[in-house]
């Protein structure tokens, strides 16, 4: 249990490089949500970039994704452009979605990334059959699912954990725990406050793990994946974690104190892991502000990607409700 | 007792077509009244409960007497209403479809939600072809659901076969008339006529115009199409003078307190001379508004009902300006006497064959002799020539009518 | 090995039967069907749709699953996102109450949310309707609620043609397509015209035609209503009598010019009258064919109550062919 | 149509149109119109009813054929015979 991972100069700048975009990205998005230039609902991930990170670390191209409706850490991670996650959350056809989804749906066909799901517990069954249909199709392919705690008092969460187990599916459960389901405090929701031990009660393999460190997650997910691509049906692993921002963008965050939010953020990974990245000498501050540099380009190229964009004609409003044939 | 023209002084109650009790609503035909020209069918302006008859059935009475009292919806009924109104109120049965349906004939069940209405019950099919045929839906008796007129009723009726709604039918008492008495018309006119002459300073003008150019676009229009989508000189008649009065709406309207009051709508009355005596002018309403061929049905729709005595009160009330044309067996020229309030009337002669110089060539045309007679106190002679013009040059392009 | 042969010689089945001609035939023709649900294994199926399935095409492609509708429903549009044709059963329409997150919020939305990324090619089946007296929670049609929601195309067999045929064109089209099989029907028996290897799912049927006024209506209500058409035929009233067949879409233009050209329109939908689709169709019609009406459109629908068990109050409860012949009188003659 | 069929037909529709004469009283060769005092409107009512339930044509030019009571029956018993009546 103790294979811990290697990292080095380049991994370990990588690790940092992907948070700081998912970040600073999310920054930018508050900014320009308060300059309505993005709408609906805005659910941002500060504090659990490591989570989806480190997840999508140990899944190779053949694997799939289901998201949550906080999905931006997600996308990024993936590989999905920022510029058209930000074109997506402008509502321009350039969008991973067309427009047509949001903040909460980001979807790429290519990247094997099955939405952002805005039904709590929604994506499970959705990740069940998409394992069915991988195990007859690509053997060896897995499929992530992610999902906050909060969905654990759903029944599909239940049937889903218990179905993939029963039929040996390849998925791999990928629980955030960040304590609140909106503004629901874990103990108060949950009997059993340990999410992982309801997997175990369906005799699925699980872990809990750091959610704030993207290297035990990273390591706990690749053993993850190796049982899984091993045969040995889905696998569980919750991750606790932490959301510093609100909810969403309207949230008064009645439900915890600032105490507590200052308290974890003393355990935010971005500062941690670039703290010790220069201490054993793997990032110098030149090379730090390159990388600052780079995302910083980065989003400003997403961000008038987004404003070139185009809208989508209103005559294509019915467009796609009924498909004319299945996308290869 | 309602006033349904200038020059009536009384009317005698025929028939109650409601009963204590009976929801109305605006619009509803509630009683039968004989007035010296004739039987008018009585609307009502109000809508709520019939809670009192006050004229009996055969009662002459004046103007603006009471024939009836209303409870308004949300009033208390007044205390002389029977006791037996309550279950006597049939919310199912529309009043105006009343007449012609044989006593007993039940509504079907299942039409408990149908709401009174004072339109006649036709269908939307009926409808919409009774109005492309110019066919009044009060005038036909509907053999559909719930006594509805059906398209059938409605294409039966177009061919001249429908049983027109039958006053004397078996719901409809036997003293019912509906037909005009010809000398209580006389009288009528005489009043009205005399009222004319003696207040009115008439003026009179006349055009000859040529009608060869309308005459023939109206062979050729009707070559095409079936008797009943084809036209008569009148309709052409109609419509230019009712464009010539939109142009000239000093001649639209009504000397009253003194004054000229432009009427809102350019309203005609059409006369139609009976057989057996005696002329009535009810309106076409909105005239100018009308295509050829829906003008046409609404002068066929009147025509037929005057024959039949189906005039509603109101139209002979609407008028805002008269028309008179001779027909093709009439005299060459007329000049009509103004039927006040109204300020002026347009006559029309029979179409005659005359030698016409033509770009200097004598050649045969149909002309029609136009007049205009006009009340001097609301316009001048001036005016009343160039609304003739306006006249000769709409019926100039037919095609535009 | 697996042909089709067993029954092919007899042309005369059973709607059950048809059924499960057009699974096997389903299975045998693409490998990446399935048929999952609760009980479609080893019981058989509920009503004895898929017996004998298992045993010819094994656990992976027949499967059973836990009762736990929202997963594996949602697995199979899952399952139809990255590559198979799965046939998901839900045992009866109630139940896929416990689905409808899934058939909704995912199958039916992400298509057109994904901008035209994935679709959903997934057939759902599922049986519908009363008169076995099953009482309240297991004698819903709920057609017309599925036939509300965008995303979906909605179909009712109502003959043994269709209901061999139809799971064929569904299985086909790259939609979400929801099955409804009527439990009354299922033991319905008739002859399969053996040039016919296919149907469309597109366009309602006339399944009698007639001048006076047109029947409209679907799934169990249609044969009750083909025989309202004889009662009337015999008083000298023809009645048209369409078959739906899809809810949704709706064939407009199919009910539009039966209408137009009867001018009469009795709508027969087993699902309650509020918010039906019944209520949709006579909507539409008014909408749009308004003038070529020559009478009110009448519709007969279930009593808006919990269907109950009792026999003779189950059959009142219910649309029956006297309510349809004595609508149609009222509108055709009324005296 | 036989031409007792055909004098009955004009007898009807006269009656609708001018509800207060007796079309049978109107010799077969008076102009009807002069005899029942029938106007133009009129008129084409008649012919309106007449060529919907003879189910004739009756093209304009024709009118002058049919203002008498025996012209409408030479005008029908002719036009009607080769044509055969419309059924509805």
């Amino acid at each position: 249990m103790s294979q811990k991972p290697h990292i080095d100069r380049e991994s370990g700048r990588h690790l940092f490089k992907q948070m700081l975009r998912i970040r600073r990205f999310e920054a930018k998005c508050a900014e320009l949500y308060q300059a309505q230039k993005i709408r609906g609902f805005l659910h941002l991930y500060d504090g659990e970039e490591a989570v989806a990170l480190g997840v999508m670390q140990a899944l190779e191209d053949r694997d799939a994704v289901v998201a949550t409706y906080r999905d931006h850490g997600h996308a990024i991670a993936r590989g999905l452009p920022m510029a058209t996650l930000m074109a997506e959350m402008y509502g321009k056809m350039e969008g991973c979605s067309r427009g047509r989804g949001g903040s909460m749906h980001f979807f790429d066909r290519a990247r094997r990334f099955y939405g952002g799901n805005a039904i709590v517990g929604g994506g499970l069954p959705l990740a069940i059959g998409i394992a069915m249909a991988d195990k007859q199709l690509r053997p060896g392919a897995v499929t992530a699912c992610f999902f906050g705690e909060g969905a654990a008092g759903e029944g599909a969460f239940h049937e889903s954990i218990n179905l993939a187990e029963l039929w040996d599916l390849p998925v791999l459960f990928v629980c955030e725990n960040n304590l609140y389901a909106m503004g629901m405090p874990l103990e108060l929701a949950e009997a059993e406050t340990n999410i992982s031990r309801k997997a175990a009660a369906y005799r699925t393999p699980n872990e809990a793990v750091d959610g704030m460190n993207p290297i035990a997650v990273e390591a706990a997910a690749r053993r993850a994946v190796d049982s899984i691509r091993g045969g040995n049906g889905p696998y569980f692993l919750e991750c606790r974690t932490y959301r510093f921002r609100a909810h969403s963008m309207f949230d008064a965050q009645l439900y915890r104190t600032r105490e507590e939010i200052e308290l974890w953020k003393e355990r935010d990974p971005l500062p941690r892991m670039q703290k010790w990245l220069e201490e054993t000498h793997m990032l110098s501050p030149q090379e730090l502000r390159g990388i600052e540099a780079d995302v910083e380009a980065e989003i400003g190229k997403a961000v008038a990607f987004a404003e070139q964009g185009q809208w989508e004609k209103i005559e294509e409003l019915e467009r796609f409700v009924l498909v004319d044939e299945v996308p290869e | 007792m309602p006033s349904l023209g200038a020059d009536m002084e009384s009317g005698r109650l025929v028939q109650w077509l409601v009963k204590p009790g009976s929801v109305v609503k605006k619009g509803d035909v509630v009683a039968v009244v004989e007035t010296h020209k004739g039987a008018f069918e009585i609307e009502i302006f109000e809508e709520g409960v019939v809670s009192e008859l006050c004229a009996k059935e055969g009662e002459e009475l004046p103007v603006g007497a009471p024939l009836a009292r209303l409870t308004r919806p949300g009033e208390q009924s007044v205390p002389k209403a029977p006791k037996a109104a309550p279950e006597a109120i049939p919310v199912s049965v529309p009043l105006a479809v009343e007449v012609g349906r044989a006593p007993g004939t039940q509504a079907a069940p299942l039409a408990s939600f149908v709401q009174p209405s004072s339109r006649p019950r036709a269908s939307p099919a009926a409808r919409r072809r009774a109005g492309e045929l110019g066919i009044d839906l009060n005038t036909l008796k509907g053999t559909g659901f719930d006594g509805s007129v059906t398209l059938a009723d409605v294409e039966l009726a177009a061919a001249g076969g429908a049983p027109p709604k039958d006053p004397s039918s078996a719901a409809a008492p036997a003293t019912r008339r509906r037909g005009f008495d010809p000398n209580e018309m006389r009288l009528a006119i005489a009043a009205a006529m005399s009222r004319s002459k003696r207040e009115i300073p008439h003026y009179y003008l006349a055009s000859t115009i040529d009608m060869s150019r309308p005459l023939a676009w109206l062979e050729s229009f009707n070559r095409q199409r079936k008797p009943e989508e084809r036209l008569l000189p009148a309709a052409l008649l109609l419509k230019a003078t009712a464009l010539a009065l939109r142009e000239y709406p000093q001649l639209n309207g009504f000397w009253e307190d003194g004054r000229f009051r432009p009427a809102d709508g350019v309203h005609i009355g059409w006369a139609i001379s009976l057989r057996g005596g005696g002329l009535i002018a009810p309106a076409i309403h909105e005239v100018d508004k009308h295509s050829l061929q829906s003008l046409m049905g609404a002068l066929r729709d009147l025509v037929g009902r005057a024959r039949s005595g189906g005039i509603r009160g109101s139209e002979m009330m609407d008028p805002t300006f008269t028309v008179t044309s001779v027909g093709d067996r009439g005299a060459e020229s007329v000049l009509g006497v103004i039927y006040p309030p109204q300020v002026a009337i347009m006559g029309f002669g029979r179409v005659i064959e005359r030698p016409w110089i033509v770009d200097g060539q004598v050649t045969a045309r149909s002309l029609i002799i136009a007049s205009l007679a006009a009340d001097h106190r609301a316009s001048d002679g001036h005016l009343g020539g160039l609304f003739l013009s306006a006249v000769d040059r709409f019926l100039q392009e037919p095609e535009g009518l | 090995m697996k042909e089709l042969a067993a029954n092919a010689s007899t042309n005369r089945m059973t709607y059950r039967e048809a059924c499960r001609q057009a699974i096997r035939e389903a299975l045998i023709d693409d490998p990446r069907t399935l048929l999952m649900g609760e009980d479609v294994g080893l019981y058989g199926g509920c009503y004895a749709v898929s017996k004998g399935l298992l045993a010819e095409f094994g656990p992976q492609r027949i499967r059973d699953t836990p009762l736990a509708e929202a997963t594996f429903v949602g697995a199979g549009i899952g399952a139809a996102m990255a590559g198979l044709r799965p046939i998901v059963e839900i045992m009866t329409c109630n139940f896929s109450l416990l689905a409808l997150d899934q058939i909704m919020n995912n199958a039916a939305t992400i298509p057109h949310m994904s901008g035209g990324q994935f679709a959903v090619p997934l057939v759902i089946r599922m049986a519908t309707g009363a008169g076995r007296q099953l009482a309240a929670q297991h004698s819903h049609s709920l057609e017309g609620w599925f036939a509300h929601i965008p995303g979906l195309k909605v179909l009712a067999p109502g003959t043994i043609e269709d209901a061999r045929f139809m799971l064929k064109a569904a299985l086909a089209d790259p939609n979400p397509v929801i099955i409804f099989e009527h439990i009354v029907l299922y033991n319905a028996e008739g002859d399969l015209d053996p040039d016919v290897t296919s149907v469309d799912i597109a366009k309602a049927r006339i399944r009698r035609h007639g001048r006076d006024i047109s029947i409209l209506t679907y799934g169990n209500s249609l044969p009750k209503s083909l025989a309202a058409a004889e009662v009337l035929a015999a008083e000298g009233i023809e009645a048209e009598v369409v078959d739906l067949r899809v809810l949704r879409p709706l064939d407009n233009a199919t009910l539009f010019e039966s209408v137009a050209r009867t001018r009469r329109c009795i709508v027969v939908d087993e699902g309650w009258k509020s918010g039906s689709i019944s209520a949709e169709i006579a909507a539409r019609l008014s909408e749009d064919q308004f003038f070529e009406l020559d009478a009110p459109i009448r519709r007969i629908c279930s009593r808006e109550i919990p269907v109950p068990y009792a026999a003779h109050m189950e059959e009142a409860a219910l649309p029956q062919t006297p309510q349809i012949v004595d609508a149609a009188r009222s509108l055709v003659k009324p005296r | 149509m036989t031409e007792a069929e055909v004098r009955q037909l004009v007898c009807d529709i006269l009656s609708d149109i001018a509800p207060e004469t007796d079309p049978a009283m109107l010799s077969g060769g008076r102009d009807i119109r002069e005899g029942l005092d029938i106007d133009s409107m009129d008129f084409l009512n008649f012919i309106i009813a007449m060529s919907k339930r003879a189910g004739v044509a009756i093209p304009e030019e024709d009118y002058p054929k049919l203002f008498t009571i025996d012209g409408v029956v030479a005008y029908l018993t002719s036009s009607v015979q080769p044509q055969g009546t419309r059924s509805s």
